[in-house]
Parts: structure tokens; C-alpha cells; sequence
């Protein structure tokens, strides 16, 4: 499918399907996302977490798919809708649902919530609110690697930065300054547009003119691009690995548009009356967890128990999170003027590191109002 | 006849009323058809209006605002729904540049009546990109005027005051108060734009609040009434044009001014209204006007911390006792 | 040359190119502008001008052409090298000066300047100072026209606008909305990028990427384009004829790449030192106005003596205009809160029209001030 | 060892000697390599630097601001020039949103060292979308630091201590100071920022200015010594953090105060600082503090009508006197 979409010259797909053991852990990733959002959702309607939820069902094979097919130190950008993201690059769930819950163990001490899963130690540069916003930023991303790799360093580029966006975003202009400006320096960017049909309320074809080819807006920039169908984990890490691969290697940018599904509402509080039940239930027909679940069944790489096991330890890996978080602190009122500014003055008491990345010695040291929460 | 009706009620009525009376006024925004409203403000009026009037956009603030803008040269009254201030600042260079110069830049040849409305403040935990109290930023700039209306009889009157007006008129609204109900009388009246209101009366002390804030006022005043001190809460209803005569009147008669702004301090309207009750009131003022403001932090999300940062009761009440204790 | 360069499916041409007396009044207007910016050049170096100065020598089949194509009532609007549009579109060269040089009887009564010729009873909607900033007001502009006629007077479309735009402006967000605006609302506006070949100093492939097409712009929202040489008036107009025709008849945008090159450089301030001596001269040789002479000679429609005394006569209106312009008086201090709101409040005093624009007979009533000036 | 050379250059000394000592830190903007800076700021740095270091961008401010802010996430530390602050507004989104708050939504994680600099205020009849003064605007958000240097000596210092600044530095330029000349030492030196300075020393009135009004307030000190009214002005030099004990300070020697401020009037600097003023010296004033603004309209492009808006020295001459009309 792929090829016959590329908008531009087509790039053999010379990547080979992963051993079983690669898929397996495929599958848990997403089952953890999958179950990761469940109980975000639970959490909302107790009260646990506030704020706005977007959560990411359906859409897991493009974040695991496309992290798989990624180093881990290329650098990962996204929007609000994050959870799949982070976990897909390595938060533990359990620093995730800490920050959900406003909690001073999260990845943002509770300061950024839902929309802002920031986890340096894994490449994950957030988690952005502003609808777009988060594209010129990928493109610093992509300069940054670049310009430390060949100016400071001398050596050659080799980076790849990830930036998700979803379709809605694409009527941005700060979006089309982004993809301009990659095109222009040479920069090292995938553009992974999760094209899940809607924004908000809006189906992308009311708001979105693109002569019905989303990658037309790439084209504008001369910039290659592709279609890719978000629902096969494998066809959508076999293409971004071919992508990411030649990325690195041009340092030219890529549009990619990822055909996708939003299981659920925008957010908790979306009756979703703008499509229809028979249009969901054709879509959850296509659930990308259950299609890997069946692909490795069909292989004989795991039995109906074996896939059952890995569900019920997940599941129980997630609660323990939970429960691990509702535990965790609130942060101090203190934490208000602390990270505000990196350095000390008048009410602003510098900056620290969120605990869960600070090796236990400089703890104490560097964060004194961080850890006594009440 | 009055009756009681929620606040975003209250401004579908102003905008629907209005569109009743000329074809000129649409509202466009995002998902303010369809979608009945991110939050349900324009509820119905699709229905009402049909697809010409009431106008879906992509997200595309800046390019909006300014077809907004640009109608208006041709003699249309726009009502721009920004689902949240917070994302007016895409948008800024239309609404701060083209919408309160186009007069001047053009020697008095185009005007620009234009509303630009939706939330402004702190919602419930949505983070420091999403809780903007633009009003300090864009109250700076002439050209334009600002109302923020405190209550749904507010709410209605303001709206349909700004919708007839011939100039860029910001309508800064509260997620917070979109649900409070309040008498609101049925048919057409106006609140005048630039004119303040007692809200409550009192003897020892003013309160100048606008919009939410009103509410933080109410509840430290009453716990202050417990402890012998009076408060008069003056809601300022628009920010610009601004009722000093107003808030002057009744620092006069107190002797002293509380001011409290949900925007960040520096270079706000709180220090605008500090400063000009100062100059205004030299002699009369027992001691200088106390300012109570958001902490100067980006908004937390936790709910505790989120708390902590309102310009709340208890810091009213404290600013009150020390700006008072000479009393 | 357009047909072949049309991006998206061909409009046959079938506009006739107009009448002998047609071409000689838009030589006329050509070199009223020509000489308009010639003279705008000295009154800034003697100080009659300050601020910016952008001028339009070598685009003037651009303006010319395009508003020759389009109504009279259908809206005009440009960013701010807006000369030459505002006297195609029939602004007398007076007014125009008299707002260069600061005083009472411009079109913006001295409070706008070289960037702000607005001119209502032209449809004529300015002179916009913000690099793409116009973009969005003319889709208004085209969202209002069809508002009027459709909604309110319940009738057809019947308007077309024109929105010029700089190659530089391109690569402002704002412009992308704009057009995917455009297109998702069904708005009759031709977006015209005057292709000058610079954005200041930058050369239009340094910073604009569109695959060396810069109509692929359009393509991006799925708008019809096309590329048409601007230094043939004939061209321009027979191009942006049947242009126009087609979008006030289908009420859908277009997207013309108009070549053309700017003589001089981007501002007064500007030494050229980016672009070559020998590019220079290769453009002067197309010259706009030249070529139309030649035509008109070789048409024998106009005799060398006919040009000569033209031009004389051009020259003579045009030193009158500056003679009158630099005796109308500076704005009275009272203006500086005038026509900053249109009501009156404060220290604001409301607003009124512009000298030019009112009949005699309320001149006195509603501006008192602007009459006083010093 | 100091010699004379002018504002721009002193701003180019300050870049080309942090870039020589940093790789970390590049310059990014429209035409500041090939053209050498709209106005010659970056002058050569192509030649020294390179375009890998001195990188010129489309007409993108949103873009290019978004693309330094991204590049701090991974150490850089960009200089971000704006031709002119009155462009920033289409990208106030990047750097009002991201920079100044990305610390605090990521919990620590990701400082925003970053410098956005550029001309700011009225130039020479650029009109009103030309003449933005936006420290009033962008002042009021927490998480940035905004300098206002008003000659090369501290041009030159305060930019070097932006561009060491592990903050975002918003870094605001006169265009018509940047031909003025001034001593400026040879080699590495910083001017802290937070610190305001005595510009000339006086005993009756403290004229409270920054930037280019620092030399209309000259202007009127020079008047009003002539008429026996000794001026004492203080260069505020940093807007945020605001040095409020030096202001104090001098207030409370000469009793009054005149702030003068070159942007709007309304929630502005010079309201934070009268505001602020009043507080500390509700004692001290013997009469209210004076504020000189900008007059409150779009810059007309007629050249006596700017002169007559800006805050000149007749204005503050008129405000002294009658602040002090009561010594
Ligand atoms: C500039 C801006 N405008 C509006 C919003 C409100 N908003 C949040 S998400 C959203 C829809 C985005 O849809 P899409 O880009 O397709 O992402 P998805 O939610 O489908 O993942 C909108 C309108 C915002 N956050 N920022
Ligand atoms: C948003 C914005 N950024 C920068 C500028 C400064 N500027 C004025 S004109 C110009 C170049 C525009 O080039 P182009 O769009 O090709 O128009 P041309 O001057 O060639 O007619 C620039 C950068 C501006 N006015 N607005
Ligand atoms: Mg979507
Ligand atoms: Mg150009």
C-alpha cells in the first residue's frame, strides 16, 4: 500500500519482519499503553487526575511502531495526547501516573499533567498543549543533534528527531514555518502526522484542504513523504525504519501520514455525536493490539495462554502503579516558585531535578522543597 | 421579565438576539456549529442560524481572527469564539496589530467592529499553556476595549453592548462561571461598556475585582464581616474603558483599596488601578492599595498548588487585615 | 508559457487582447506609477518622506494588469511596497504623496505612510505593513463579498478579491491558513504572489522551499495555480482575465505565481549587494513599460512623437501632484487621538473620513480638527 | 581598556566574544548573515563564524523562534534576533508559551537558555505596526528576564550576561540608539542583570527611566537645573527582575518621582513601578508619582505627530514641575 501512496520516489522496503521475540514485545508495549489509558480514564471519573485527559486508544502501533524503528537517543516530540509516547520510549508507568495525579514522584512534579509527559533520560521532549506548537520545536530538536554532531563535534550527523502531530494540527501556520524551515536547513525530521480522522469534533476533511492527499502539504516543500496504515505495527515499523534510515543518512526531512483511529472520545467529556457507532465499531474491528495478537497466534510465537498471561501481568503491573502513585506526595506549596527561573531571586527558589532521575546522593542537596511534600 | 439562567446561556442569548436583528453579526470559530460549542456557549445556534451564520474553522486562530478582521472592512460584525484565550496568542498579530489600528492606520476609512470571545483564566488544572489571564497583556494596547463580566445578567448585557459597538471589543469569559445561574431579564437591555458596579456595600475597605476574582472578594468579605470589617466590592465589568470615577468614588469613601487581579502582577491591571488610585487619592488613602494577585508562576496543574495560586479568600483576607490594621 | 506551467488542469485562454486605446491607458497608468516612485525616490532623499519606502519600479504590469482584469468594485489588497496598486486602482497621485510626505490631505491624512494606502471608494483596502498579514484580511474580504450577496442579499456571488503578496511572504504561517481557509470555505479570492525574485536580500530559493515550484504552494490545499510571466502587461491581464472570470463564476480560490523582478532595492536603505550588476540589467531589458511601447509602436497604434508627449504629460501631472501634496498641511496635534476609536471618550475624539473622501458639505461638521492643521 | 565605538557594535562585541568562547551558542534571524544585519548588527559575523553559525531564515518568526527554543532542549544556546520586537508578535505564542514556561511544565527538566533580541520602540515614522513597544506586554509573564540597555557600555555587558543566562533573556534595542557611541571596555566584562543604575546624580525629583527615555530625561534635567530643579535619574537598565531598592532608594532621598516610560500607559512598566513606589514610600512621597507614557494611540507615521506621542522632555519637564510644584 505504502509504496503505491508515496507521493514522491518510492524507497524500496528492504526491511525484514522482526524475530517473534521483538513482536512479543511489541505486543506488551502496547498492552501496557492500552491498559495505561484504562486506567487513566478510571482515575478521571474518581477524581484522581484532572486537568484535560486525551487519551490513546487505537493508536498504539504508531508510537511503539515508530519508537521501535528509532535509537533510543533520537530525540521524540509530540502533543498533548502523550501517554503512548512516553511509555513507548521507557517512562514507567508508574512516574506517569504520579504526574496524572498531580503528584510530586511524576516525570513534572506534578507541575505539567497529562499533556506534558517530559523524560529526558529517555529522549521524550514532551508533551506540548499548544496544537502545533510542538513542530518548530522538533525542528530545534533536529538542528540541535545535527549542529552538535557536525559543528561542535566535528563529526557527521546522526540523529533522527521524531515529531507526532495529528492531522488538525496540519492548519497551523507555525506547522508549515516547521516543515519549510526543515526543508531550507537540511534537518533531520520525520514528520508523523497520527492521522486519526478527527480533530475534536471536526473530521479531517471539513477543515483540512489537501486536494484528499494529506501528503500534498508536504509536497509543497518538496518534501517526501508517505502513507502508512497506523494499524499494522509491522507495516508501520517496517516503513519508518526505512524512512528513519534514510533520514539519517540525507539528513533531509520526511512526511509521513499514519492512518489511524482515535478509539475514544477527544477528551472526557466528548458525547462523540459526530460520527457514527457503526463507523467505531468498523475501526475497533481493526484494533491494532488485536491484529499483532492474532499475526503471533497465526505464527505459533505464542499461545492463547501464553497472550493471556502477558494481559494479566500487565494488568497488574499497572495497578501497582496506581497504587504506587495515589501514594506518592502532593507537591509542597513551596514547589510554586521553584522552577520557575534556573536561578535564585526575590520568591523563585531555582530549580531541580523531578526525583525519580536525581541518583539518590544529590537528592537531599539539590531539592530540598521537592521532597518534603506534605 | 427576569428568570434564572446559566451564564453561558445568558451569552447565547446576547449573540442570538443580536443575529435576529442583523444579518451582518456570524460567529465562526472552532466548533462552535456541529460541536454545539467546546463549551456549549453556542448550543443550538446552528440550528437557529444554519451553516452560513454559525461557521466551524480549522485550527487556525490567527488565520480566522484575521478573515474575522478583514470582513469587517466590507461592513460585517463578527463574534470570533476563541475556544480559549490561551490560544489567542497564535493569533496575536491580527488581534493586537490589524483589529485596533485598522481605523487609525487607514485615517478613519475602516473600523473594525469586531467581538473576540472565550475563556480567559485558570480553568480546572489545565496547565500554565492553557490557564492564560490574557487581560494584562492585551488591555495595554489602545484601540481596542475589554469587558469581563462577573455574572450571566453581566454576561448578557456586556456581550450585546459589544456586539453593537463599533470597535474591537475582547469579551474575556470564566470556564469557572460558565455554570453559575443568575437572574437575567428575557428580551433586549444593555449593560453600558465602561462602567463599574458596587457589588456589595461597605464602610471600611474596597475591593476592586472583575470577573472571577468578584467571587474571592465575596467570600473574604464575608469572613471579614465576622471579624468587624466592612468591604465594599466594586466588580470594574470593563476593563477598558475603565470606571476610575467609579472605583475612585469609593476609595473616597473607605479610605482604603484592595485590588485583586487573577493576572500576573507585573505590569497588570492591578497595577494600573494601584497606580491610578494613588494619584487619584493621595490625601484621602490611610495606606497605600494592597495588590492581590495569580502567584508570579506559570500555572500548576496539581490541584493543590493550583489553589495556592489563585488570588483566594484567604490572601484577600490578609491583604485586607494589613492594609487595614491602621485603621 | 502559463498553459504549460499550469499546475493543475488547463484553462483554455480564450481572452482577446483588448483594443489599441485599452493598451495605451495602461501604458499611461504605468508610467504614472513609474514616475510616481521616481518622484517618491527624491521627496525621500529631501527628506518630503521618512519612515520605509518600498517601491515598485519593474512590477508595474503586475498591478496594472491584475486590476485591469477585475471590477472596479471587486476588493484590492497588498502589503506594504502598495503604490502602485492603490494608483492602478485609481487613488490620484496627490492623495498619494500628500500621505508619503505626512500631511492632512493623504488618503490615511498623514498616520499611515508608503505602507498604508488605503483607498475605500476604490476598493482599495490597503497597505499592510506585516509580512502575510494581508492574507487573512483578504479572505475576509472574499468571505465578506459573498457573505453580503448570498446571506444577506440573497442572491450570487458576484465579487471576486485580489490579494497580492511578496515571494518572502510565503513562508509566513498566517499564509498557509489563509489559503487552506480559502478553499475550505469556497472564498472567490485570487492570492497573487508578485515573484520579484528577493525577500529583501534573500533570493527566493534560500529560503522558500516548494521543489522549484513555488505554485506547489497551492497544491498543498489542493487550489488551482498558475505561473504567468508579470513583465507582459498583455500577459498579466489576458492570464488574470480568464483567472477571474473562472473564480467569480465557481466562487473557488486561485493561486497565480506572478514573475516580475524589483528594479531597485527592497528599501531606500538597501545597497544590492547580494544580487549581480550584470541580473540587474538582464531584468531592466525586460522592462514592463518598454515592452509595451514597442508593442504600441509596432502596432503602429501610438507614434514615438505620441509616447514622448505621453510621458511629458505623465511627468507634468505627476510634478503638480508633489507641488500640491508638499503644501497641504501637517496634522494637527489633535489628530494624534482621532480615529483611534470610533466613538468618542476620554481624550478620544472619535473619527472621521479622510479630506479626499467627503463632500464638501460635512467636511466642517465632523472634522474640526483635521481641518486646523498648522 | 575602553575606547568609543558605537551601540551596534557593542551589542556585536558582546555575540562574537560569547560565540568565541561557546560553540553552543549561534545567531539566528532574517538577513543577519549574508546582509550583515538589517541594521548592521551582526555586521562580519558571517566572515568570523560561518553559516553554520550565522544562519539566516525565511520571513518565519514563529518558526525560527519555535526552532531555538526546540534546540535548548538538547544544550544549545541560541541568539534569536527579531529585526524588529514589533515582528515577535506573530511568534508570541513560541516565546511567551514555551520559553519562558518550558522549566516549569517539564518539572526541571528542560531550562530554555535563550536570547531573543532586537529593535524595539517607535523608530523613525515606521507607523503603527512598526513602532511596537511590547516591554509592557511581555513583562507581565514570569519565567523570562528582560533587559533594556540604553548605551554600548551596558549594551555590551548586559548582553553577555543574557547570553551566560540559563534563562530565556528578552534583550529590547533602540534603533535610535544604535549609532550613538560610548565607552565600552575592550574584552570581557558583564553588566549584571537585575541592577539599575544612577545615571546622573540629583537631590529634588527621581526621574525613573530605561532605555532611550533614559536621554529624554536628560534632556528635561538639563531644562530643569536651569530652573533650579536638581534631577536625580535612574536607568533601570533590567525590566525583570525589576532593581525596586535602587528606585526606593533614591526615592526616598529626593521624595518625589516621575516614571517615564515609553510604551502605553495602561498595566505597564510605568504603572508597575508607581504602583510599586507607592508601596515602598507611602511615607516618603510628598506628593503622588508622575507617569510620562507614550501619549495612548497607534504611532502615527507623520513626523511631528510621533514626536508629539513620544514621552519627550517637554512632557517630563511638565510632570516635574507639577509633582513638585508643592517642595
Ligand atoms: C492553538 C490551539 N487551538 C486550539 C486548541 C484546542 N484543541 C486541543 S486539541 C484540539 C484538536 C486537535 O486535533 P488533532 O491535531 O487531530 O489531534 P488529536 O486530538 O486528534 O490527537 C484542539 C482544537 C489548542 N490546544 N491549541
Ligand atoms: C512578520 C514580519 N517579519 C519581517 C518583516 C520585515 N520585512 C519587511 S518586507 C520583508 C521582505 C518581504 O519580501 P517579499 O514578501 O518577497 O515582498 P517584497 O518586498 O519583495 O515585495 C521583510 C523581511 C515584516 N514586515 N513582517
Ligand atoms: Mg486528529
Ligand atoms: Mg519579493
Amino acid at each position: 500500500m505504502s509504496t503505491t501512496e508515496t507521493a514522491n520516489h518510492v524507497v524500496e522496503n528492504t526491511v525484514p519482519v522482526p524475530d517473534p521475540e521483538v513482536l512479543k514485545s511489541w505486543l506488551r508495549d502496547m498492552l501496557q499503553i492500552r491498559e495505561f489509558e484504562v486506567r487513566s480514564m478510571q482515575a478521571y471519573q474518581n477524581k484522581l487526575a484532572g486537568g484535560f485527559l486525551h487519551v490513546y486508544n487505537g493508536q498504539e502501533a504508531v508510537a511503539v511502531g515508530c519508537i521501535a524503528a528509532m535509537r533510543h537517543t533520537d530525540p521524540v516530540i509530540t502533543a498533548y495526547r502523550d501517554h503512548g509516547h512516553a511509555l513507548a520510549r521507557g517512562l514507567d508507568p508508574k512516574i506517569g501516573f504520579a504526574e496524572l495525579f498531580g503528584r510530586i514522584d511524576g516525570c513534572a512534579k506534578g507541575k505539567g499533567g497529562s499533556m506534558h509527559f517530559f523524560d529526558r533520560n529517555n529522549s521524550m521532549f514532551g508533551g506540548h498543549g499548544i496544537v502545533g506548537a510542538q513542530c518548530p520545536l522538533g525542528t530545534g530538536l533536529a538542528f540541535a543533534t545535527k549542529y552538535t554532531d557536525e559543528v561542535i563535534k566535528g563529526g557527521t550527523s546522526d540523529s533522527v528527531t521524531a515529531c507526532f502531530l495529528g492531522d488538525g494540527a496540519l492548519n497551523q501556520g507555525s506547522v508549515h514555518e516547521a516543515m519549510n524551515l526543515a526543508v531550507i536547513f537540511d534537518l533531520p525530521i520525520v514528520f508523523c502526522v497520527e492521522n486519526n480522522r478527527y480533530a475534536m469534533g471536526t473530521a479531517v476533511d471539513r477543515c483540512t484542504a489537501s486536494g484528499n492527499q494529506i501528503t500534498n502539504r508536504a509536497l509543497a516543500f518538496g518534501m517526501e513523504s508517505r502513507t502508512i496504515d497506523g494499524m499494522d505495527i509491522i507495516e508501520v515499523y517496517r516503513e519508518m525504519k526505512g524512512i528513519i534510515n534514510q533520514v539519517r543518512a540525507t539528513t533531509k526531512p520526511f512526511f509521513v501520514d499514519i492512518d489511524t483511529y482515535r478509539f475514544k472520545g477527544h477528551s472526557m467529556s466528548d458525547p462523540r455525536k459526530y460520527r457514527t457507532h457503526e463507523e467505531e465499531q468498523e475501526y475497533e474491528a481493526d484494533d491494532p493490539i488485536e491484529k499483532l495478537t492474532r499475526y503471533l497466534l497465526a505464527l505459533k510465537a505464542m499461545t492463547e495462554e501464553e497472550i493471556k498471561s502477558l494481559s494479566k501481568q500487565v494488568r497488574h503491573e499497572i495497578r501497582e502503579a496506581v497504587n504506587w502513585a495515589s501514594q506518592s506526595p502532593v507537591p509542597d506549596v513551596s514547589e510554586l516558585h521553584h522552577d520557575v527561573y534556573a536561578d535564585t531571586w526575590g520568591d523563585y527558589t531555582g530549580t531541580s531535578l523531578p526525583r525519580y532521575m536525581k541518583p539518590a546522593t544529590d537528592e537531599d542537596a539539590t531539592s530540598g522543597e521537592a521532597s518534603n511534600g506534605s | 421579565m427576569a428568570r434564572e439562567i446559566e451564564f453561558r446561556e445568558a451569552l447565547r442569548e446576547a449573540m442570538s438576539e443580536e443575529m435576529r436583528a442583523d444579518p451582518r453579526v456570524y460567529l465562526i470559530g472552532e466548533e462552535v456549529a456541529d460541536y454545539n460549542g467546546a463549551y456549549k456557549v453556542s448550543k443550538g445556534m446552528l440550528e437557529e442560524f444554519g451553516p452560513r451564520r454559525i461557521i466551524d474553522t480549522p485550527i487556525s486562530e490567527s488565520g480566522f481572527a484575521g478573515l474575522g478582521i478583514g470582513s469587517t472592512m466590507l461592513g460585517l460584525r463578527p463574534i470570533v469564539e476563541f475556544m480559549s484565550w490561551s490560544f489567542s496568542l497564535v493569533a496575536a498579530d491580527q488581534i493586537l496589530n490589524n483589529a485596533p489600528k485598522m481605523l487609525y492606520m487607514s485615517g478613519g476609512q475602516f473600523g473594525c467592529p469586531i467581538v473576540f470571545r472565550g475563556n480567559d483564566g485558570a480553568g480546572g488544572q489545565l496547565g500554565s499553556t492553557h490557564s492564560w489571564c490574557v487581560e494584562s497583556l492585551y488591555a495595554n494596547v489602545p484601540g481596542l476595549k475589554m469587558i469581563i463580566p462577573s455574572n450571566p445578567h453581566d454576561a448578557k448585557g456586556l456581550l450585546k453592548s459589544a456586539i453593537r459597538d463599533d470597535n474591537p471589543v475582547f469579551c474575556l469569559e470564566s470556564e469557572r462561571l460558565l455554570s453559575i445561574k443568575g437572574d437575567v431579564p428575557e428580551g433586549d437591555y444593555v449593560v453600558p461598556i465602561g462602567k463599574a458596579t458596587i457589588h456589595r456595600e461597605g464602610t471600611d475597605c474596597t475591593l476592586v475585582g472583575f470577573g472571577r476574582t468578584v467571587y474571592f472578594c465575596e467570600q473574604a468579605a464575608d469572613q471579614l464581616a465576622r471579624e468587624g470589617i466592612s468591604c465594599e466590592i466594586l466588580d470594574m465589568r470593563s476593563i477598558r474603558p475603565l470606571d476610575m470615577e467609579a472605583i475612585i468614588r469609593s476609595v473616597k469613601k473607605t479610605n482604603y483599596c484592595v485590588v485583586v487581579d487573577q493576572s500576573w502582577s507585573f505590569a497588570s491591571i492591578g497595577s494600573e488601578v494601584a497606580a491610578e488610585v494613588h494619584a487619584a487619592c493621595f490625601d484621602d488613602l490611610d495606606n497605600h492599595v494592597h495588590r492581590v494577585h495569580n502567584d508570579d508562576v506559570p500555572a500548576p496543574y496539581s490541584h493543590d498548588l493550583e489553589q495556592e495560586m489563585l488570588p483566594n479568600a484567604r490572601k484577600i483576607c490578609e491583604a485586607v487585615r494589613s492594609v487595614t490594621y491602621n485603621a
